[in-house]
């Protein structure tokens, strides 16, 4: 098998197992939580290709979140427009903002850069929680109507499932593709080394911002879809902390690594779910984690299962 | 007094000193000389600890070196000039040298000591005193390398070493500093090992030389017999056509 | 009019906590390059463990307040030698990452020790106002300006006139030429983190009585430190305290006449400004490119 | 004349890296810069190439002025470079390196590319092809799915060389391109070099090896404390007593 046939089959099977779990799994709250695992790893991939290919921080993410989330809610339940017109409108928005202000943003480097986006996304948090009259202020905005094509309507898990997971899985494969592209290895010259990216042609800054750009549609899809599947949303989904729990996602998964965003949001997603017992050890737990897997891991989990894969190949192949 | 037994020395994966082995006795002024790019810097700080060798020993006084952080090696007598100055800009220039006596910051009984290095220093750069209330970063090139060569003797250093203290210098400038180095190794007896791009300078003033090329030691002589010698001058200016078609 | 001065006075005395914080950033960042993200909770350590002493425990102010630091300082230099050392060259964004996860787990701890409460610290000289010149002052403010003017006195006079703070800015300025006249690069490392975790507990402290404490004041108190600082300068200390006075006035008269909600807003929004336009700071030089 | 440097002069602060500076490179020449250190020839090639802005003075491409240019502008008119500490993409393949180096010479767009239009899996095909040839070139074909950053040095420097090529450049310069080098590798390299410019790209290099420099330049430029100090053949630099007191000091 080729590389690129192995690449094709790894992720057909990806796909259809996920597709398939709604037939072997009913429980109604472990659907639930897949369909948080789907936006988060939506909202990792996204951050991903910052981060992880680009290799440029974002702390402010959780803004472009609550971009779509926010918008889809106001334009639905104040304006009555289509949900679906409204999720294109939230994204182009989003994408909007993210362009105008990634010019000067994504001028700056490392930890200006850090603090530049924190800062952004702290300012929409305020944002969301201020303008009472439009979002509902910190008791949020609720009555967001579900989604619905021809009779369907996505008001139960199994559809929200499926809605939710079939968009992730196209965003993962679209990803994919670019990853792989001469736009994605732009993106990973400008990681390694920016200078020698530009003198290879490559304009690291427009780059920047395009990457940044489509980083914040993508989220804001994600948003959308969080806010028509929960039909509720509050500011404090869209704070810092989640910020940085999307930045604790890529990492712990792998930096550059599109599963591997599957792979940190699922189990950040998870953890407070298994961790409800010893409760408030979620956040040591994630400090913890960070600080442990980019001493001793860089590559992430999804490196280290890599290795794993590879070892049994091997010994597959030894007999 | 140094003895440097086959070092070998990497920058990330250049191989960038080869093999080499240098000794000197108390009193000597030693030189290294070679083309840009040829490890003379690389040797100076394998000395110094900053780029420590992978292979070989170094012993100074009969103890050995090799491993230790760049500041124990000052605490054992050796100083290094380095190349470009190196000095603490937004500091004052008696900052600057107080700080070179930065080892016996804890001992008080020095105090007297350090005072007076400090006053030969002022003595053998007049200027630096005119300007010791200056910030460094307002100094010439010259003034420069004078208050870096002093901020290395505040720690009363046995072996000196010094690299390039001619760089970037005007010609007049550059006299006056070999001057100073030929008077410091006169009177006080320091050793000095000196790296140098200006081969005759250096040769005049030196008892013995080394000619390191591209990582290798390729001569050693006394320096009066190096400043003959037709190989050093290739040594600098590549071989002639007319060699290269003979290989 | 009374409503100007009450604002001034408040602007002025977050002012100068965001100073302290911001001082701690720039030590370490100076030292190191690197902006520690965890620097808020040296803050929130501050306030808690003196909160824990004093409160608790039971213990009078003064040894609260210096146990609290230490415990901060002991805490920092934890920090330093097993997340920042073993990462010593690697990429900025791995430093950040790391600082953030140290912030957060420092967070989590707290949380696990004193639980998720806001307290008040009992403010050290009591609560009655003082009448100064027909205004009135509470004593918690007067204790802010001083120990505030003491730390920039003492750091001042530390990083300018003795010799173990002229090595650290020799450090900061080029650790290769600080090792080679005999300075121990790492121990000064260590010490910048212990001086930044010791100033920023300090800040802590003083700022309990009027704000009261939580697990979580240090992620904006962090903050608000580091916009004083980029406001400022980096480079400069001063700065820092003009960054620090001007961004506590600005939020102050902000929060006052303009709307409470957005107070937060308006520093971030300074910060945006200053990084796109200024990046040096107000009252920073602005580097030069290196040969 | 291809490349042109006129009355260069770059401050830093107080000090002057270049004073002055003019010097002309002929098309499908070999040119050398060298110079004793702190002679300003970094300084040089990182303002023709659009990394530093010089104080004074203009850079001209066949008589396109092209100071203040960026780096990538200078790639898309083919000027390209390499460095003295070799700027590999570190954690990309060897090929994916090279293949970086055809970004100016293809288009596929993010939706091309996320999408995988068959305009775009036809050009990243032939990017792929023409990769392997330039890795071929270097002879570096066999280590083409390696990490770049687990080549050995001698290695990396043909790779950066190979990536450079890859843009189809009109003028490479070269930063240095045999330090760290070994003797057979620093054979290799000069061959290399002439067969760059017998594909009729010009080469300027700075080096330090002279025997390497002597050997391939056909013109060398010496700078000296940011001063041309004299332009020739090698065989003129070798007797030119100005020269030689630049290097082994007055007499």
């Amino acid at each position: 098998m080729t590389k690129e046939k192995r690449q094709i089959f790894v992720f057909l099977i990806f796909a259809l197992v996920l597709l398939t779990i709604p037939f072997l799994l009913r429980e109604s709250y472990l659907l639930n939580v897949l369909v948080f695992i789907g936006i988060h790893t939506m909202l990792a991939v996204a951050l991903n290709l910052l981060l992880g290919y680009a290799g440029q921080i974002s702390l402010g993410h959780a803004a472009f979140f609550g971009i779509g989330a926010y918008m889809s809610g106001i334009l639905t339940t104040r304006f009555a427009l289509d949900p679906w017109l409204v999720i294109i409108l939230a994204a182009l928005s989003a994408a909007a903002i993210a362009f105008i202000i990634g010019f000067p943003i994504l001028k700056l480097k490392g930890h200006y850069l850090a603090m530049a986006t924190l800062g952004f996304g702290i300012i929409f948090y305020i944002i969301f929680n201020e303008t009472v009259g439009w979002t509902g202020g910190p008791s949020g905005l609720s009555g967001i109507p579900n989604l619905q094509i021809g009779g369907i309507i996505f008001d139960n898990d199994i559809c929200n499932y499926y809605l939710v997971w079939i968009i992730t899985i196209a965003v993962m494969l679209l990803s994919i593709n670019l990853s792989q592209s001469r736009i994605g290895r732009a993106l990973r010259a400008v990681h390694d080394s920016e200078v020698a990216a530009r003198v290879m042609g490559i304009n690291a800054w427009v780059l920047k911002v395009q990457i940044f750009t489509i980083s914040a549609f993508i989220s804001a899809i994600a948003g959308s879809l969080y806010a028509h599947t929960m039909t509720f949303v509050s500011p404090t989904s869209f704070g810092f902390n989640f910020s940085v729990e999307l930045v604790t996602m890529v990492v712990v998964g792998g930096l550059g690594s599109i599963y591997g965003s599957f792979l940190g949001a699922a189990i950040l997603t998870v953890l407070p779910e298994f961790l409800r017992v010893f409760e408030d050890f979620d956040i040591i737990i994630y400090g913890l984690m960070l600080i442990l897997i980019n001493m001793f891991m860089p590559g992430g989990l999804i490196s280290g299962f890599q290795l794993l894969a590879q070892k049994v190949a091997l010994k597959i192949k030894g007999k | 007094m140094l003895k440097i037994k086959n070092v070998n020395t990497y920058y990330g994966q250049v191989h960038a000193l080869k093999n080499v082995s240098l000794h000197m006795s108390a009193g000597e002024i030693v030189t290294l000389i070679g083309a840009n790019g040829a490890g003379k810097t690389t040797l100076l700080n394998s000395l110094s600890g900053i780029v420590p060798p992978r292979g070989g020993e170094i012993l100074f006084q009969d103890v050995p070196i090799t491993n230790l952080a760049p500041h124990k090696i000052v605490k054992m007598g050796i100083s290094q000039v380095p190349e470009g100055r190196q000095i603490f800009k937004p500091l004052s220039v008696e900052d600057n040298l107080e700080l070179g006596a930065y080892l016996y910051h804890r001992a008080k009984a020095e105090k007297e000591r350090t005072k007076k290095t400090a006053d030969m220093i002022y003595e053998l750069f007049p200027i630096l005193k005119e300007r010791r209330k200056q910030l460094a970063g307002t100094l010439s090139g010259g003034e420069l390398q004078m208050l870096s060569i002093g901020r290395a003797l505040m720690a009363r250093p046995r072996l000196l070493l010094l690299d390039e203290p001619s760089m970037g210098l005007a010609p007049i400038v550059a006299q006056e500093i070999f001057q100073v180095i030929e008077n410091l190794s006169r009177e006080s007896e320091t050793t000095i090992l000196l790296v140098e791009q200006n081969a005759r300078a250096a040769l005049k003033m030196a008892h013995r030389g080394y000619v390191l090329e591209t990582g290798r030691l390729i001569l050693e002589g006394m320096a009066a017999d190096l400043l003959e010698n037709k190989e050093v001058q290739r040594a600098y200016l590549g071989k002639d056509k007319k060699e290269i078609w003979e290989r | 009019m009374d409503n100007l001065y009450q604002y001034l006075l408040t602007g002025l005395s977050n002012g100068a906590i965001y100073a302290l914080i911001g001082f701690g950033f720039a030590i370490i960042h100076n030292a190191t390059g690197i902006i520690n993200f965890a620097q808020g909770e040296f803050v929130m350590l501050g306030g808690m463990l003196a909160l824990f002493f004093l409160v608790f425990c039971g213990f009078p102010l003064a040894p609260s307040i210096i146990l609290s630091i230490l415990i901060a300082t002991v805490v920092g230099i934890i920090f330093e030698r097993l997340a920042i050392r073993p990462l010593k060259n690697a990429k900025p964004i791995r430093l950040i990452i790391i600082t953030i996860g140290a912030s957060i787990f420092i967070r989590g701890a707290a949380m696990l020790i004193w639980g998720k409460d806001t307290h008040a610290l009992p403010a050290f000289s009591g609560n009655d106002p003082l009448y100064i010149a027909g205004a009135t002052i509470m004593p918690q403010h007067l204790w802010i300006f001083a120990v505030t003017i003491l730390v920039i006195f003492s750091s001042r006079l530390f990083f300018n006139h003795t010799i173990i703070g002229k090595a650290m800015r020799a450090c900061a300025y080029n650790a290769q030429a600080a090792s080679l006249v005999g300075i121990d690069v790492r121990i000064m490392v260590m010490l910048s983190f212990s001086i930044s975790a010791a100033i920023g507990s300090l800040a802590g402290i003083i700022i309990a009585p009027l704000t009261m404490t939580s697990y979580d004041v240090g992620i904006m108190l962090g903050l608000k430190g580091f916009c004083a600082v980029i406001i400022g300068g980096m480079s400069s200390g001063l700065g820092t305290v003009m960054g620090g006075l001007l961004l506590g006035l600005l939020e102050a008269l902000g929060a006052g006449f303009i709307s409470a909600g957005y107070k937060d807003a308006i520093a971030f929004i300074i910060l945006l400004l200053i990084l796109f336009f200024r990046p040096e700071g107000l009252f920073g030089k602005k580097e030069t490119e290196r040969v | 004349m291809i490349l042109k440097v006129a009355n260069i002069t770059k401050a830093f602060g107080g000090l002057t890296a270049l004073d002055d500076v003019s010097l002309g490179v002929a098309t499908g020449s070999i040119t050398g810069i060298i110079g004793p250190n702190g002679a300003g020839k970094t300084t040089l090639f990182n303002i023709i190439t659009g990394l530093y802005t010089q104080t004074s003075g203009e850079v001209y491409l066949e008589n396109k002025k092209i100071s203040f240019f960026s780096p990538e502008a200078l790639a898309a008119l083919g000027l390209v470079r390499t460095f003295q500490n070799v700027e590999l993409f570190g954690q990309m393949t060897v090929l994916e390196n090279v293949m970086v180096g055809s970004h100016t010479k293809s288009s596929s767009g993010f939706l091309s590319c996320a999408f995988k239009f068959p305009r775009q899996i036809k050009e990243e095909k032939l990017i792929r092809e023409k990769s392997m040839r330039w890795l071929e070139f270097t002879d570096l074909d066999d280590h083409a799915e390696m990490r770049a950053d687990n080549l050995p040095f001698g290695k990396s420097r043909l790779l950066e060389i190979s990536r450079a090529m890859a843009l189809e450049p009109r003028v490479i310069l070269m930063d240095e391109p045999a330090a760290g080098l070994n003797s057979r590798e620093t054979l290799q390299l000069a061959k290399l070099i002439r067969q760059i410019k017998e594909l009729g790209i010009t080469v300027v290099l700075v080096e330090h090896d002279m025997d390497l420099v002597m050997d391939i330049c056909e013109t060398i430029v010496v700078l000296n404390l940011g001063k041309k100090l004299t332009q020739g053949t090698p065989r003129e630099i070798q007797e030119n007593p100005a020269v030689i007191s630049a290097y082994l000091g007055v007499s």
